[in-house]
């Protein structure tokens, strides 16, 4: 059944539990990798002594070493490029990038190499490689830090884009990901790091990548969210409990590949769409999801796929951020625009 | 390297005039405008950090201890050259023209503030690190198409160093000899990793030799010398000679940002003991003591003045009218096509997409 | 009537013709630009004495300068960004990268200089300037050369993308893009550069951007397509007409933004959909026309909406790119699903 | 700069043995190695060249007159280091283990043929340039972490120095002292673009001076000496002592790639004419015949061994298995998504989407 998804499975047999937000679930993860296997190491800048701008790896290089908690120089291209020939090479780098809007100038690195080694040697070579990043707006940062670029990415073969939504996801995810044989970027909803905390197990456990989960169920309508937009997309759904409008909340988690299955089998249930994203419209993952339900559920469809999004202009500035990201009103809106067709 | 790139300087620490050459360019009348500058800057700052704490800004990025690179670099410039500045250089845009108020607009996250002046050409800040320097390359190579004696300069840190566009945009500026002055201001720290650990080269001065182009290492808290090399820099860039790489060496005294915790990484209890021995500002006020040019009246009107002055700009700053969410979508492009205006009626009647 | 598109009328008023192809007609587009504005002037690797390694530029050096036409060093983010210098000081730089696929190095430029410094300042400071690149595969050109990327592109607030299909859209549409205040990415079809030539005048005219074309008129299915793609959609459709399916095909011209009017129009017209792109199939262009369908004639759709695309895989070596890239045979069965659903 | 960076040289072009200092290791043991892996990668590199014209490969990139360069390089390597070429190094790949028939396929736009070798940590050509070096930074300091003594290093060109990714591989492998060595092949173009014009230095070697590393410059039509100077860098890598920059001055006879017309930016005739002076191969046989080791018959039987390895390598690309396009699909990842599972199938039965 579909509520026993494997967060659910695997917290059942788990003893030790820490109530953590994202931040330090994902600073768990990493410490759990760093302790059970020497070819994982870290590099970024401001990682070390610093812990990360946002803490992520807090005392790790006290614990593990500067060979294992890289302080790199200030030079995107190079450490994504220099962690292509360590994981060349059996190691297992975790490169963060601060923002993911600073990851721009590492494009080309990932989008000829870290994508496409292994498919151009044949699986000769392989790139066991995670690229962390902090994403979104809400947090009042300066210009360039608040991008939500994960469809950059999504278009971009041999990479898989993950993006969690709660502490728990964010260890299991990040695991899976680094125990992934192939290359994956992990997209940390920066506006939930010290959100909400969930119990997370002290010990190692994944959380399939591929594979979305529901957040809520229920029979009006299906609402795809991840990161960030979860948390809105439940608030709307919530209140329009009292209006009698069931909404059934799926978080994605994992961006490429989508889960297929999940997005088909709800739309076949609910014959309606609601897809929230903070991505600008056009061209994003919102447009990917469209078609597949399209591809997949063409004749289930009730009324039109809505999309509540970022807009097609630049992130603003943090006095106006506020009216750029989805907000519950205009998830809300949507719903009804969704159910009322 | 530090002997083929000796640090230039005008002024030691304990103010006296370590140069006969440059001795008569020392006059009351210049020292007094450089200190004002900088007195002003720093005030200004100090302010900015002020508003940050209260709430009344956003995270700031302080300057502090940088006042001289930026107010002597600054000063060099001509009324129509360009300036591209990075976040932490609003002191020295502040010095070449911006207005007080639209700074601090910018640290409001109003985009109203981000061109910081209406009329001297100065870019925005500019965020990510290093993207700025082939800019400066390209306005200085239309200067030079267009055949005017205008030059650009471009501020970066240390940590600038290590990116890709640092290299290519000097490497272009060099083959076609742009007017143009790199200007970097050498604090030691990239947020938290020290230059030992941003580069292996003991200068950066010495990365010019990259570039067949001349390096120059100047102390950055010698408002005077700063203020030479770069006024050599771009005198030799207007004559048709090239580009010019110089590295002011500075102290950062605060944080990175408002938002960073300093003693995280450095020891912040010997930058507060070294602090007043290498302050560019004190620097200037042992000089006119040593030169018996104190005017402690002058010192005490101008102080006055300054704090009118950036009190009257938070003013406006507070009063200018609430945000546009309209703005976001105004200016994407000179007409917005379809899908933006669709989705500018769709936020401002709040509806559903 | 929509065959009065702007092409024909045009036509009328020219006196001189020639008869070029794609690669002539740039070039050709290039000089009168370059003659008419003296602000005009163009950037790239081995533009001047060589000429352009697909000879856009050949002779134009010699005609206009090397201050006019600059051959920069292999620095693709350094010259897209000098250029971004030139364009805020006046000037009005036409970028060439040799290739697509080596756009990006200069991704950090365009992501967070060229497509925002209007939005950034509110206006008051702006970067008419084009960047013009081949992209696509099917020329036996080496790995990387072969990328159609341009969905990294219209995701991308504050650039224009626009991708002409024969000579004639390739001058008009060129000019301006030169002309326009805003940036705007110039794909150019390597495949289609010396393929068939048009009449093309010899004076200065424009296409405008933002508008698809009618290649095809058609009653049963609608056929979306641009660059190198619109032969093969045609040449489909040609071939069911003896099968007694009337295709529509429509060459969109510019992908950002869509023409949504042609999209609804034509689409509302047939009740039926078919988009051929080369770029990957996940998160490629032909989502957003998906996404656009679905908004504007939900209830018009007889069939789901067909994609013939790339693959989701890097556009293999040049002995199997032709599996890659969608066939006429691979478009004749995507109609075929379409109307036979 | 040439002053100080030197061309350095142990044999000059008339086949005089230049240097007292490593007259001994000049024996004809080791010319004979040098001659053959020359001969060998010449007579690769001219088969090369004839099958794109006979359409039987595509698009080819020869690399004539640097053979020197390439072979002094590849065979300073240890079986263990890894090489990461450019599309014009697979002399260099030949050299230090790549397998012929491999190379043929490459050509042939097989992607059977991208690994070089299934021995030898040698990397697929890199064709975006200078992406590489950052790698052969990371893979360096992947053994440098694991305690071996392997090096590793990177090829590139006159061109390459102008992108982001040299300067940043550099400089990230200077500051981790990262055992690797950064060959530049310096054939004074990239394409059309002439050296002059794609940077304003006099050389590439001072380009070191920006990472506080070794640069060295050698004559790279000079087998002797490039290898030297590759082995020397390669020990200081292995004691710990960090990257070295290595600029091997050569000159490419012929034309970018088969698809370059180079008459169009440079006088072909005069390198015709200088050809022989220059070329690295007659430059061995000179010494040969200076210092009585001439040995006609060993030549012939070489050059007949090396046809015979050649035309079987091209046999063996030639009755190589027809092209399967299921390989694209099936090593995106190691297991293909429902995405790439789908679309495989809709091409297999050549169906619609
Ligand atoms: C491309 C990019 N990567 C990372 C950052 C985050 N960041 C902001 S400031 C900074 C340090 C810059 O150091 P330096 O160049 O020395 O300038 P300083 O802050 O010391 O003035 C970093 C890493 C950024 N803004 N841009
Ligand atoms: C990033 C990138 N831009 C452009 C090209 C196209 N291109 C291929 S080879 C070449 C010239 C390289 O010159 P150089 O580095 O001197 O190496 P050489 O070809 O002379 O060996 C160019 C511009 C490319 N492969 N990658
Ligand atoms: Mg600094
Ligand atoms: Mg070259």
């Amino acid at each position: 059944m579909v509520m026993t998804d494997n967060r659910i499975t695997v917290q059942k047999k788990t003893t030790k539990q820490n109530k953590y937000n994202v931040i330090q679930a994902i600073k768990d993860g990493l410490k759990t990798m760093l302790a059970e296997d020497e070819n994982v190491l870290l590099l970024g800048e401001d990682i070390g002594v610093n812990g990360g701008v946002f803490r992520a790896t807090e005392g790790l290089q006290k614990e593990f070493g500067e060979k294992r908690v890289i302080d790199t120089p200030l030079s995107e291209a190079g450490f994504v490029g220099t962690a292509v020939g360590m994981a060349l090479n059996g190691l297992r780098p975790v490169v963060e990038i601060q923002f993911l809007g600073f990851i721009y100038p590492a494009y080309e690195q990932i989008a000829t190499h870290v994508s496409r080694m292994r498919s151009r040697t044949l699986g000769f070579y392989s790139l066991p490689m995670v690229i962390r990043a902090p994403y979104g707006a809400g947090v009042g940062a300066p210009e360039i830090h608040s991008d939500s670029a994960e469809a950059l990415f999504t278009h971009m073969p041999g990479i898989k884009v993950v993006c969690p939504s709660n502490a728990y996801d964010a260890k299991g995810l990040l695991i899976a990901s680094i125990e992934d044989p192939d290359p994956v970027l992990f997209l940390e909803p920066m506006r939930l790091y010290r959100g909400t905390r969930k119990e997370v197990p002290s010990e190692k456990y994944t959380v399939e990548i591929g594979k979305g989960t529901y957040v809520k169920e229920g029979k009006d309508v299906s609402v795809f969210a991840w990161g960030a937009m979860v948390p809105v997309a439940e608030k709307a759904a919530q209140a329009l409990e009292a209006e009698g409008i069931s909404s059934e909340v799926i978080d994605l988690r994992t961006l490429y590949p989508l889960d297929k299955d999940i997005i088909a089998e709800s739309v076949q249930k609910t014959g309606r769409a609601v897809i929230v994203h903070e991505a600008h419209e056009t061209g994003g993952v919102g447009s990917e999801i469209t078609s597949i339900i399209n591809d997949t559920s063409f004749l289930y469809l009730k009324s039109p796929i809505k999309r509540v999004t970022g807009f097609d202009v630049p992130v603003p500035l943090f006095s106006i951020e506020h009216d750029y990201v989805p907000t519950p009103e205009r998830v809300k809106a949507a719903i009804k625009n969704s159910v009322e067709f | 390297m530090k002997d083929k790139f000796p640090l230039m300087q005008l002024i030691d620490q304990a103010g006296n005039i370590v140069s006969e050459e440059y001795k008569s360019d020392i006059t009351e009348e210049n020292i007094k405008k450089f200190y004002y500058h900088m007195l002003r800057l720093r005030t200004y700052d100090r302010r900015g950090r002020a508003l940050q704490r209260q709430g009344r800004i956003g995270t700031y990025v302080p300057f502090e201890g940088q006042e001289g690179a930026q107010v002597g670099s600054a000063l060099a410039l001509d009324e129509k050259d360009w300036m591209f500045p990075t976040y932490r250089d609003h002191g020295a845009a502040l010095a070449f023209g911006a207005e007080l108020h639209r700074l601090f607009l910018y640290w409001s996250g109003r985009v109203e503030g981000a061109v910081p002046s209406l009329t001297k050409r100065i870019l925005p800040a500019s965020v990510p690190i290093a993207t700025h320097l082939p800019h400066a390359t390209g306005a200085a190579m239309a200067d030079m198409y267009k055949g005017t004696k205008n030059a650009s300069i471009a501020y970066f840190g240390d940590g600038a160093t290590s990116e890709g566009d640092f290299h290519e945009g000097i490497n272009i500026a060099s083959v076609f000899k742009a007017p143009v002055v790199f200007f970097n201001q050498n604090n030691g720290y990239a947020i938290s990793v020290p230059i030992e650990k941003q580069m292996n080269s003991e200068t950066i001065a010495q990365k010019a030799v990259s570039y067949g182009i001349p390096g120059v290492r100047v102390d950055g808290m010698d408002v005077f010398a700063v203020h030479l090399a770069v006024k050599e820099a771009l005198d030799r860039a207007r004559r048709g000679d090239g580009p010019t790489l110089i590295e002011a060496v500075v102290i950062r005294f605060g944080a990175h940002t408002t938002a960073d915790d300093p003693t995280k990484y450095r020891d912040q209890e010997k930058i507060e003991q070294i602090r007043d021995e290498v302050d560019p500002i004190l620097r200037l006020e042992r000089v006119m003591k040593n030169n018996g040019m104190w005017d402690g009246a002058w010192i005490n009107q101008t102080r006055k003045e300054i704090e009118t002055e950036v009190n009257e700009a938070v003013e406006q700053m507070e009063d200018f009218d609430k945000p546009n969410p309209a703005d976001m979508f105004d200016y994407v492009f000179e007409k917005a096509p379809w899908t933006i205006q669709k989705q500018k009626e769709t936020l401002l009647r709040r509806s559903g997409s």
